[in-house]
């Protein structure tokens, strides 16, 4: 528990500072995650990569201080982000809108960015759609499209699977995944002989597998949500000996975290991914983030919300100092269309049309290194950007 | 009240006294005007409140007043909720009249359901009521072509109120609109309850087994209930999608559905107030306690409801009425 | 027997519970006005037939014709619309309404109006007025606006009656009526039975046998689910297998 | 295609066998006190947790952490019913729901404070890992642990109630309690000892369900609907309606994924419906 002493700490520390420092001007940043319910792990890992941030590079930014306004959406649900988002503006005056892990957080308070013309930085909302919602829209994550499209490509041309079967969480990231992934392996000549979609809330996965293994595909492809279900996936494919190099196994990167890693064991080697942060990548600037981050959080890794946090927040500094401190929306967008820098996910730029993430998907495998399971990266695919804006959906 | 009884041998004049306006009502809704002037920044809790307020109403007219414990009430939330997303997504985006539509169909969806419900009781009717729930967040979940899954429904835009009222930041309009909803809400079920129907509901709650040995087909007016409280409940969900031009699959949730619940009996159940006063302090201690700590509120929120149970075991207006030393 | 119309006939009724034969062929006939008393020793299955009479249960074969109608298949409240009518052994009454609110829900039940929900309950003026008439009738008036649950067991006694009177019975079947009540408080109670109106056709189930003999114009005597005899009070008063099976063994119980 | 479907009815089962133990204990003390408890599958998390952090702390294998998960969940369980619970058996219904429903909270920051909101992986010894080949089927060698596990807690519980003096107490007080207190049996203490195991069962299960479904602070919620199903469609106080169903909504969902994946998600609720339309005390209910 002593990243939890720690950031309380911190925590004090900043109301202390805070209370010194009321003359001068302070930026209000309002961050809306489901800090409980179901999803209330990404809420907690996103909001550790902004303090990370912050911890890292102080509250203070083009003379102005960061005063970060915390509100629960408790989950999924829309009306309740754009609740949060009107009363942060009207209330709490905030100048910019962050956090939104999940889709419909996003699309719940992208209206009030556009009304309020306030900087919304999305941290993690991954469908492709967010960043159209309005103007004010900037994301620092990823797109589902982004990772899956550029990996069925690549599983077809590099890899050289011909044939796969999809296997999909039922429900809007799971659908993404599926069409990008079928749309990039099939464009490039691959085949999907069979899809199944499974229920996001009743994970047994074993009919499922059963299913694919009735059909002995030469690959599968797997997209489910973090948290439990990765590990039991896992786990129900090496009961039904589903395990490489017999059979491929593709996925988007939560299958593989560190957690699932322990708990399926041996059988996770030879499981192949596609993400565009790898905690194991070799890299002075990712290690030490790594370290810091496990430092603050007894001992808990960071993933991909925490780097979804993270860069976003240094996005909000790095548009700050551009714009000196102006907190305008449309200065604050500005500023943003096109900026890059190097995170410790690798390098990345803010594509200034569509206000999405331009970076490296890395596709790995999962080795044994040094008595440890790992993501090794095996391929970098640089400037990967998403590949239905512009596309009517 | 035992003293009128003494005093009066009229039995009319005691029947109308009891649905009287009492002065309480009467400040409670002038109270309800006052975060125009008060909390002008709240007034976007204020109009979700209200909607949670309504839907809680809903519920305790079957729950509370025909006894029927329903765990899958969000089913109609849900349905008008989406019913008045469609409708505006469809290019008709008037508040009024997609509001009566959208109550329309969640009725009728409820008086087809209520044949099944009024054939069972006690853990049965919990669970059927909660199945029939889970069952439409799943086929909501299947059909994303219509509803858009759980993204959410885009493309909802609802018009200015009367044509002169946008729906604001502020929350202004959302809050009146919201506000005269549960009104309204409320005075229909007022009237329903103390109409002979609201004492026939009464005595099925009170003792079922009596009903057909004094002649009633009770069965009848509990389907008549379900599909009213069904439509009302469609109601508050049209308001919630109206107010905020967002509808995902969260409206449908079991959550929602147990949420309510919990609202109303924290509150006080059979009471018409019961379910606002709990939706109040529900998200009002929510709100603040979430501000407060955004990851651990829940915890006081516990507390709060354990408390209340130890204390005071008829919910708050059932404290709050014996404190008072009357006796409804 | 006279030639009153019949208002309420059983043809052979037959119920068992498993292997447990508790109604067996019973054949009953209520005359217009009759006061007819049902007796038999614990067991011996009157409940059990006033509950398949009522049409709380249903019986496994035979007939019951009220006023010439079959109603062997007729839900207990479609019987209750047509003039049949029980109180209950045990108070079943709504512990939380006031006696003029029960009563007046029964009497808006039989006029069909209960479902109005538009019209304010005030506004039945007829069904408040008769409701309030059949009270004081009960000698209820007084507590008319006090919560069931907190009138004396006697008063609710007298409600059970209220209730059943409000639908304006054709029969009345009473279920020990005085079951629990003191038994000075019971001859009255049964003094307020015998004035009933002079249509309205009475069965009841009761041990005492001073007031069965001094209320009931014709006994029933069931025993292990069968009639064993029926006729006038006299009659069964004397004759030795009632004496043995009933008199003898729950003597006055 | 008869080993597949051989395959997936015995993967089902052994869902199943996870969801009676996890329920078992709310059928018996919902039938025997008509205590709504809500919070059951909270003992559940506890059982998992106590599992956890016997195992990562103290370095116990996880068989041997599974009886610390059964009696931490039952001397905690005990406790909340001896001071609190037993004022809320006259309370009413909604009241039970509230009540337990704000321990759920309670229970689940709790557990995000100690614990945090991530997922609690478990190593497993490697003889519960992978599969094992029957008769030229690979089955899951922990699904066969848990099978075992489970019959063997029926085979203990059907033993305890129908032959031992207590169990007679305990079906005694199922069938009536008033009858029950007046032949001066100690309902108090079936009471007591009843809430216990169940409980205690329920936090076996929480430690047993680790592997298949994970664990994290939401684990008292997300199971809830599942063991009232079980309860509900079994029969209240019955421990083989429990079993009956929970084998049945085991098989049932994995049999309806396998066959028409395109109502998996649907199936179960389904024939809950169905049955408690039918029958509605549930297959084996007595009242």
């Amino acid at each position: 528990m002593s990243g939890k002493t720690l950031a309380a700490a911190v925590f004090g520390i900043g109301l202390a500072w805070s209370a010194a420092a009321s003359a001068q001007e302070t930026l209000k940043v309002g961050v809306i995650l489901p800090f409980s319910g179901p999803f209330a792990d990404a809420g907690a890992q996103l909001d550790a990569g902004i303090k990370l941030y912050m911890q890292q590079n102080g509250d203070e930014v083009a003379g102005k201080k960061i005063e970060i306004i915390r509100k629960d959406t408790g989950g999924p649900a829309p009306d309740v982000a754009k609740r949060l988002a009107q009363e942060l503006v009207v209330r709490d005056e905030v100048d910019i809108l962050a956090g939104f892990a999940l889709t419909p957080e996003a699309l719940g308070a992208a209206d009030v960015a556009t009304e309020a013309k306030k900087l919304m930085v999305v941290m993690n909302a991954a469908t492709s759609v967010v960043t159209e919602k309005s103007p004010y829209i900037v994301r620092t994550s990823l797109t589902i499209p982004q990772v899956n499209y550029a990996f069925g490509k690549w599983a077809f041309e590099k890899s050289g699977v011909k044939e796969a079967y999809t296997l999909v969480a039922d429900y809007g990231p799971g659908h993404d995944a599926e069409s990008s992934f079928a749309k990039g392996f099939t464009e490039a000549g691959g085949k999907i002989v069979g899809a199944d979609k499974t229920p996001v809330a009743n994970p047994d996965f074993s009919a499922f597998v059963q299913r694919v293994k009735d059909a002995s595909p030469e690959a599968v492809y797997i997209f489910i949500p973090g948290g439990a279900q990765p590990a039991a996936i896992g786990k129900a494919l090496a009961e039904r000996g589903l395990t490489p190099p017999a059979t491929k196994i593709l996925a988007q990167g939560e299958l593989t975290h560190p957690e699932a890693l322990e708990s399926m064991g041996d059988t996770a080697k030879g499981i192949i991914t596609a993400f565009h942060y790898t905690l194991e990548r070799d890299d002075p600037l990712n290690t030490e983030f790594v370290k810091a981050y496990r430092d603050a959080n007894g001992g808990r890794s960071p993933d991909l919300f925490s780097i979804g946090g993270y860069d976003g927040m240094h996005l909000i500094y790095e548009a700050l100092k551009k714009t000196n401190g102006d907190a305008a929306g449309d200065a604050l967008v500005e500023a943003a269309k096109g900026m890059s820098w190097t995170s410790p996910r690798g390098p990345m730029s803010i594509d200034p049309e569509t206000r999405d993430t331009i970076q490296t998907i890395y596709i790995r495998e999962v080795q044994e290194v040094d008595g440890k399971l790992q993501n090794v990266i095996v391929e970098e695919i640089p400037d990967v950007k998403d590949p239905l804006h512009g596309q009517a959906k | 009240m035992s003293e009128i009884a003494r005093n009066s041998p009229d039995p009319r004049l005691w029947l109308k006294q009891r649905s009287r306006w009492s002065i309480v009502e009467i400040a409670f809704w002038l109270a309800a005007l006052l975060p125009f002037f008060l909390f002008p920044a709240y007034l976007t809790l204020a109009s979700q409140i209200a909607i949670a307020a309504l839907f809680a109403v809903s519920v305790d007219l079957v729950l509370g007043y025909a006894g029927i414990v329903t765990l899958g009430h969000a089913m109609f939330f849900g349905l008008g909720a989406y019913a008045a997303g469609l409708i505006s997504k469809a290019g008709w985006g008037e508040p009024l009249s997609g509001l009566v539509m959208a109550g329309v169909f969640a009725g009728l969806v409820g008086y087809v359901a209520s044949f099944i419900i009024v054939r069972v009781q006690h853990l049965a009717l919990i669970m059927i009521t909660l199945g029939l729930g889970i069952l439409s967040y799943e086929l909501a979940n299947a059909m994303s072509w219509l509803t858009g899954g759980t993204d959410g429904l885009q493309g909802v835009d609802t018009w200015p109120l009367f044509g002169a009222f946008e729906f604001d930041l502020w929350g202004k309009t959302a809050y009146s609109y919201a506000l005269a909803g549960l009104f309204i809400g409320v005075m229909v079920c007022r009237r329903m309850v103390h109409s002979s129907f609201g004492l026939a509901l009464r005595g099925i709650r009170e003792n079922v087994r009596r009903m057909p040995a004094i002649g009633s087909d009770y069965r009848a007016h509990l389907q008549t209930v379900y599909a009213i409280s069904a439509a009302i409940a469609g109601a508050a969900g049209a308001l919630l999608t109206q107010t905020t031009d967002t509808v995902s699959l969260d409206v449908l949730s079991f959550q929602r559905s147990a949420d309510v619940v919990v609202m109303l009996i924290l509150g006080g159940t059979g009471r018409l107030y019961g379910g606002i006063v709990g939706a109040i302090i529900f998200l009002v201690a929510r709100d603040q306690l979430a501000g407060i700590n955004p990851q651990y509120w829940y915890f006081w929120i516990g507390v709060l409801l354990m408390v209340v149970v130890l204390v005071m075991p008829s919910g708050i207006l059932g404290g709050l009425a014996r404190l008072a030393g009357k006796r409804d | 027997m006279s030639a009153a119309e019949v208002v309420l006939r059983t043809e052979a009724l037959e119920k068992r519970f498993g292997s447990l034969k508790v109604t067996r062929g019973v054949t009953l006939e209520l005359p217009r006005g009759a006061r007819y008393a049902l007796i038999g020793p614990n067991g011996a299955g009157k409940t059990t037939l006033i509950n398949l009479i009522t049409g709380q249960m249903r019986p496994d074969s035979g007939s019951i014709a009220l006023a010439g109608r079959d109603i062997t298949a007729m839900p207990t409240a479609g019987r209750v619309q047509h003039g049949l009518t029980r109180t209950f052994q045990i108070n079943t009454l709504f512990p939380d309404l006031t006696p003029i609110e029960a009563v007046t829900l029964a009497i808006a039940e039989r006029e069909r109006v209960a479902g109005q929900f538009w019209r304010p309950l005030a506004a039945h003026k007829a069904a408040i007025e008769e409701g309030f008439e059949i009270l004081r009738g009960l000698r209820l008036a007084d507590v008319a606006t006090r919560t069931t649950r907190t009138l004396p067991y006697g008063q609710q006694r007298l409600l059970e009656i209220a209730l059943a009177l409000a639908t304006r019975p054709k029969v009345l079947l009473l279920d020990e009526p005085a079951a629990g009540v003191p038994k000075d408080e019971s001859a009255m109670l049964f003094s307020v039975i015998a004035g009933l109106p002079e249509d309205i056709s009475v069965l009841f189930i009761e041990h005492d046998m001073d007031i069965v003999f001094s209320f009931a114009s014709r006994i029933i005597v069931l025993v292990a689910g069968a009639v064993l005899l029926e006729a006038e009070p006299e009659v069964v008063r004397t004759d030795p297998r009632v004496r043995e099976v009933y008199l003898g063994q729950a003597a006055h119980g | 295609m008869i080993g597949q479907i051989a395959i997936v009815l015995f993967d089902g089962f052994a869902f199943g066998m996870l969801l009676f133990v996890l329920s078992v204990g709310l059928s018996v003390t919902l039938g025997l006190m008509n205590f709504i408890n809500l919070a059951h599958c909270a003992f559940g998390m506890l059982g998992g947790y106590v599992a956890v952090t016997a195992m990562r702390q103290l370095g116990l294998p996880f068989v041997a952490s599974l009886p610390l998960a059964f009696l931490a969940a039952a001397a905690v369980s005990v406790i909340f019913e001896r001071t609190l619970f037993r004022r809320l058996y006259q309370a009413g219904e909604l009241n039970q729901v509230l009540f337990t429903i704000g321990l759920v909270f309670v229970a689940a920051a709790t557990a995000t404070y100690l614990f945090g909101t991530g997922q609690q992986p478990i190593q497993l010894p490697s003889w519960l890992r992978g599969s094992v080949e029957i008769a030229g089927m690979r089955l899951g060698a922990y699904r066969m642990f848990l099978v075992a596990v489970a019959l063997a807690i029926t085979a203990l519980l059907v033993f305890g109630l129908e032959r031992t003096r207590f169990g007679a107490q305990v079906r005694a007080a199922v069938d009536n309690q008033r009858v029950a207190q007046g032949l001066g049996l100690d309902v108090d203490r079936i009471f007591a000892v009843t809430f216990a195991v169940g409980s205690g069962l329920a936090g076996l299960g929480g430690a047993l369900a680790i592997e298949i479904v994970g664990l994290d602070p939401s684990f008292g919620f997300h199971f809830l609907v599942y063991v009232l199903i079980v309860v509900s469609v079994g029969g209240l106080g019955s421990v083989a309606g429990s079993f009956l169903g929970a084998t049945l909504l085991g098989i049932g969902d994995v049999a309806g994924k396998y066959f028409v994946p395109e109502i998996g998600s649907f199936l179960i609720y389904l024939i809950m419906v169905a049955i408690l339309f039918m029958r509605p005390l549930g297959l084996l209910g007595r009242r």
